[in-house]
């Protein structure tokens, strides 16, 4: 077998590649030709197909992405942007948080455990690449029916998996989502979020400046994993008989990636680390393409000097290779020997790879032999950009009309109360606590909230209390009726949680969860949807730090919901004044803030009573939202309130027996003038809160309000064991934590 | 004068800064020590925190056992000095034979976090004295094998010796023998249990609660006493 | 009554951090000359009467459905020669 | 090169959760017929050079103080008959 060195594809420019299997169409292959001048390598032709996949290139949603730049808020939180691993934000003394959501949808499906598992892995080096010690992680699930067979294969696995990796890495699991529904059951989604912290001047780069320094590979050695197109190169091309037995699944190793973190953390803090960049899509491919792209000059690297974990690996699968745990850093050669002091006092594999060269050029060296030089910029920045067709499909209309306000209701109280335990009972509404229970939430000994509290919570610092708060949402149901007020429903309702718990939202990730970008009705969803958000975000004064797209959710033509998940990060300056969902103190008042209409649309009620998907999601007033928000912050400094839960999903009933039950306290309630109880109990309109308030505070709080023109309901108090609607029907706590309580370990335990 | 109490981080140690942070907000000096030093620092007691050193892989505490800081520790924890292994430090020092018994998968075969209710059984050890026998506790547990097993004869003489250190109590969370949640050696230096005192400490992280505190200020007092 | 074993490695491909945190370990244990380690499960199970084809295929299927997870494990089935044991 | 397998298993007098649980999970898969499940480890050792009775002797010991917790498991050293392979 010959090399297919740059000097030999020059000298045989006929020589067939197997461009097509590997991914790249037929102008794509032209479009690499052009740029070099010749045919690629075996090598280069490797790295344009995995740099120009959807999933790294983003060629179909970039055009459309560009709004979360264009739209952007005057925020002078934002310190790094979208470009990087993770964007990140000022969140004041001195502090820097970084976070960012990412999917992996598909490894999980076929290998739920491992598939989840370095899934986590993969976004916490994407935090350990800016320069932040990761601090939490979230999950936000989409899962098929929960009584369909194959979920309880993916969900017990895809649990055990982010568990299995979060929590031997210690990290606390400190929110996320678990959704079923039909329309994800080939199509799991499985994202997971990601919050680091720093200081402002640990924030770290992916570039590889300044000529000689040295570029090493650090953490676990390189195997076949994740290769199955480079193998097609291997042995269709090169070498027939070579056994193309590559694994197409990737078995994480969590505590590779513990020691990675520490020692990673151990370097930057000795200032040794110049540029830095995770490997993981794409591996090498995009490592050396990335740090040379973003840097001054070139990069010549030595893949003889890769540690193997296979030594039948070719350069191209060497190339190609997503193993998981390893880290690319570039350092001055002087630091050069402490860096690797470094790593071996944490047992960590650390290797020069390559160094940065003065030119431009990319160039990879094999047994001394050149198989790949190309401009890194046109590798990773150059990739083509799709102008996807587009359009609002024929069925929107139809969807839209079929009005889910026209169900029907509940024809007497003994039918309501039905309805309340089977809604607080459904998959989606009861308790998650059997999943969070094999998370870790108390690792690092700084969580002050978690599941199953509105936001999560993290101390990031002991003497002053500042704290960071997350909550991921995205409701796939809304998005489906309109994906554009979907999206910004999925950033409203991240944003009321963040501000429940007593936070100030600062700024937005995302992980944008769709079908396939060939199918115009999909693209339109798509399109609708970053639209939305990009509108919402500059609306809400939030930027967009970053995120993650991913397409192809789908099985033959059904395409699952757009479903774009949206974390919202705020700051609070002082934990201490958090604020909880528990209803705690009998006799405190509970009121309702904001306004509601019958909107059941997407709802809830809809699906778990008429199994019905119709008509318009509630509406959307940022306005409100961002006014609410202020309020309940407010509320919060000023010690007005001492339990708040936002609404969303199920209503005000399932926001009352979610507080009820996390504080062992009943309330009774009385239904608002205007209302009917139905309404008031099930609707799902948007920019609303319950409230606890002690007695003493609550002429300044509902004065408060008042002055700022948020209209505030008071609708009953905090009292006994049993959720009493006056009027209509009481429901013993014992029977509401049962039904709540019960589903989720009935179904998987 | 205050006390010195090392707190040992092995590859793959989780709780190391929680154990030193409940140190320092009990009031005692915490110290680093690494596991491939046999040097302790002159340190009064040791604790070795929870986590999953070298990813718990071969079995919970099977590989940190054989580290140098341990021939140390093994060494002085004989002469008397406090020992203190929470979750996978009670699972090293099970391994090294400090402590009687093993643990196993718990009995549901899942990672457990969550609160729990625990009886101090003994305020005759090291690291109970600032409880009373009998009391009851609640601190976060979080483990996949934290089921406490041991032979019969080897149960008996615990129970015998008043040598349960800690029962849980309202469900028995993994399927331990007896509802043991920890235990001492003869002397009372050496303690290991599953749950995490570490992790409640202070009012406004983990569970809200204080009551592993005690844990620590126990043998501050101990120590400075002495 | 009859014992079959069911041993499942995982692929030689796929990484196996468990076997290697063994590797690594040995030489600091003071154990030399083991190149390679893979920890992988064995599956002892008891059957109820004589292990003949169609039982044997059985296991073979339950092997191959439910214990190991054949996108990253292989898996052996073997019926075990009492006698044969015991060397402890 | 050999290749030396250590089984780990634990003693019958333990309570073994995860050999339980695949058992009780069989009757609901279709698989009857198999009275007890337990589940151990298989180590694989690829040793270089031969494996003489001071190699072995060497692996037994490993085994007993590293592989092994023999307060709750037993274990079994066998040297593999590279030719007995590949049944699967
Ligand atoms: N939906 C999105 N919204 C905002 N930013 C995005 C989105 N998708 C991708 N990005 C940004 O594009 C850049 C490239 O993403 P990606 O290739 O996934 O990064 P990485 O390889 O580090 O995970 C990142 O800065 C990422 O945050
Ligand atoms: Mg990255």
């Amino acid at each position: 077998m010959t090399l297919d060195t740059v000097k030999h594809a020059a000298e045989t420019p006929d020589v067939k590649l197997p461009w097509a299997e590997l991914g790249l169409k037929e102008d794509e292959y032209e479009r690499v030709r052009e740029i070099l001048g010749r045919r690629p390598t075996g090598a280069e032709l490797a790295m344009y197909s995995v740099m120009w996949s959807e999933h790294c290139s983003y060629k179909s949603s970039k055009v459309h992405l560009r709004q979360f730049g264009e739209k952007v808020p005057a925020n002078d939180a934002m310190l790094v942007g979208i470009g990087e691993n993770a964007g990140v934000v000022d969140v004041g003394q001195g502090y820097a948080v970084t976070f960012k959501v990412e999917s992996h949808n598909h490894p999980s499906y076929v290998e739920p455990y491992q598939g989840a598992a370095t899934g986590v892995g993969g976004i916490v080096r994407d935090i350990i690449a800016m320069g932040a010690r990761p601090v939490a992680v979230v999950d936000p699930l989409r899962m098929g029916d929960a009584h369909h067979p194959d979920t309880k294969r993916v969900l017990p696995g895809v649990v055990a998996g982010i568990g299995g990796y979060g929590n031997c890495l210690g990290l606390p699991n400190i929110g996320g989502e678990l959704v079923f529904d039909a329309c994800y059951q080939g199509n799991p989604l499985v994202n997971a979020g990601a919050i680091g912290v720093m200081r402002h001047e640990d924030i770290h780069l992916a570039k590889a400046s300044g000529p000689g320094n040295k570029v090493i590979l650090y953490g676990a050695r390189t195997g076949g994993d994740g290769i199955g197109g480079a193998s097609i190169l291997a042995s269709e091309t090169f070498d027939d008989t070579k056994p193309s037995k590559r694994p197409a699944v990737q078995v994480g190793d969590p505590f590779q990636e513990k020691l990675l973190i520490e020692c990673t953390l151990e370097a930057f803090a000795e200032k040794l680390v110049v540029g830095i960049q995770d490997l993981g899509a794409a591996g090498l491919s995009c490592a050396t393409s990335e740090l040379a792209s973003n840097g001054s000059g070139g990069m010549r690297v030595e893949l003889d000097d890769v540690p193997l974990r296979d030594s039948t690996l070719t350069p191209e699968e060497i190339l190609m290779s997503e193993s998981q745990e390893r880290m690319c850093a570039v350092v001055e050669p002087g630091k050069v020997g402490r860096f690797l002091e470094i790593c071996e006092k944490w047992d960590v594999i650390a290797t020069v790879v390559g160094e940065v060269t003065d030119g431009d050029r990319l160039e990879i060296f094999w047994h001394g032999e050149k198989i790949v030089d190309v401009d890194p910029r046109t590798v990773a920045h150059d990739g083509p950009v799709y102008e996807r067709p587009y359009a609002r499909p024929q069925w929107q209309d139809a969807l839209q009309a079929d009005d889910a306000n026209k169900l029907a209701r509940p024809a007497d109280a003994d039918e309501l109360r039905e309805q309340v335990l089977k809604l607080v009972a459904a998959p989606n509404q009861a308790a998650k606590s059997w999943v969070t229970d094999q998370y870790d939430r108390f690792v690092q000994g700084n969580t002050v909230l978690a599941q199953p509290e509105d936001s999560g919570m993290i101390r990031i610092n002991e003497e002053t209390g500042l704290g960071v708060a997350i909550a991921t949402d995205g409701n796939g149901r809304y998005a489906k009726l309109d994906p554009y007020k979907g999206a910004q429903l999925a950033l409203a309702e991240s944003y009321r949680n963040v501000a429940a718990s007593g936070a100030k939202p600062l700024a937005v990730s995302d992980c944008l969860n769709f079908g396939s970008p060939e199918d115009p009705d999909v693209m339109w969803q798509f399109a609708e949807a970053v639209r939305g958000l990009a509108d919402g975000c500059l609306e809400l004064g939030t930027p967009v730090t970053g995120g993650n797209v991913s397409l192809y959710n789908q099985t033959g033509e059904a395409a699952i919901h757009p479903t774009p998940v949206v974390a919202v990060l705020g700051v609070i300056d002082d934990v201490a004044r958090r604020t909880p969902i528990a209803f705690k103190e009998e006799g405190q008042l509970l009121y309702l803030l904001g306004e509601t209409r019958e909107e059941f649309g997407g709802s809830a009620w809809s699906q778990v009573v008429h199994d019905h998907l119709g008509g318009l999601p509630p509406e959307v007033d940022l306005g409100r939202e961002k006014l609410l928000a202020e309020i309940l912050i407010s509320a919060s400094r000023d010690g007005m309130i001492d339990a708040a839960h936002d609404l969303s999903d199920g209503g005000l009933v399932q926001a009352v027996a979610e507080s009820c039950l996390r504080g062992g306290l009943g309330a009774r309630l009385i239904v608002p003038d205007g209302l009917d109880a139905f309404t008031f109990l099930f609707s799902e309109s948007a920019g609303r809160a319950v409230v606890a308030v002690p007695r003493s505070e609550e002429l300044r709080f509902t004065d408060m309000c008042g002055a700022r023109g948020l209209p505030v309901t008071r609708i009953g108090v905090v009292d006994g064991d049993a959720i009493e609607v006056q009027g209509a029907f009481t429901l013993p706590l014992s029977e509401v934590r049962e039904a709540h309580e019960g589903t989720i370990p009935g179904l998987f335990a | 004068m205050t006390a010195r109490i090392g707190v040992v981080t092995f590859p793959g140690t989780l709780d190391d800064r929680d154990t030193q942070r409940a140190v320092r907000v009990a009031g005692a000096e915490a110290v680093p020590l690494w596991h491939k030093d046999k040097d302790l620092k002159q340190v009064d007691a040791v604790v070795l925190p929870g986590g999953f050193s070298y990813g718990d892989y071969l079995r919970a505490g099977a590989i940190s056992r054989f580290s140098p800081v341990m021939e140390s520790v093994i060494e002085q924890a004989k002469a008397g000095m406090p020992v203190l292994g929470i979750c996978n430090g009670f699972q090293v020092l099970t391994e090294t034979h400090l402590l009687p018994g093993a643990m196993l998968r718990n009995n549901h075969l899942h990672f457990i976090c969550r609160e729990q209710k625990l009886r101090v059984e003994s305020d005759r050890t090291a690291w109970t004295a600032d409880y009373t026998a009998g009391q009851e506790i609640s601190i976060p547990l979080k483990n996949i094998d934290g089921q406490y097993t041991a032979d019969e004869r080897t149960l008996d003489m615990l129970e015998a010796e008043g040598r349960v250190a800690f029962r849980y109590l309202d469900g028995n969370p993994n399927g331990s023998l007896r509802d043991i949640a920890g235990i001492t050696n003869e002397a009372g230096n050496v303690v290991g249990l599953m749950p995490h005192p570490e992790h409640a400490v202070e009012p406004l992280v983990g569970t809200g609660r204080t009551d592993g505190l005690g844990f620590f200020t126990s043998i501050l007092k101990k120590l400075v006493t002495a | 009554m009859a014992r079959v074993v069911v041993d499942v490695m995982l692929k030689p491909e796929i990484l196996d951090p468990q076997g290697q945190a063994v590797q690594r370990a040995l030489p600091r244990l003071g154990f030399q000359g083991i190149s390679d380690v893979r920890q992988g499960k064995r599956f002892e199970l008891e059957v109820d009467g004589p292990v003949g084809d169609a039982v044997l295929a059985r296991i073979q299927e339950m092997a191959e459905s439910f214990l190991a997870n054949t996108v990253i494990e292989d898996f052996v089935v073997k019926v075990e020669d009492e006698k044969a044991e015991g060397e402890k």
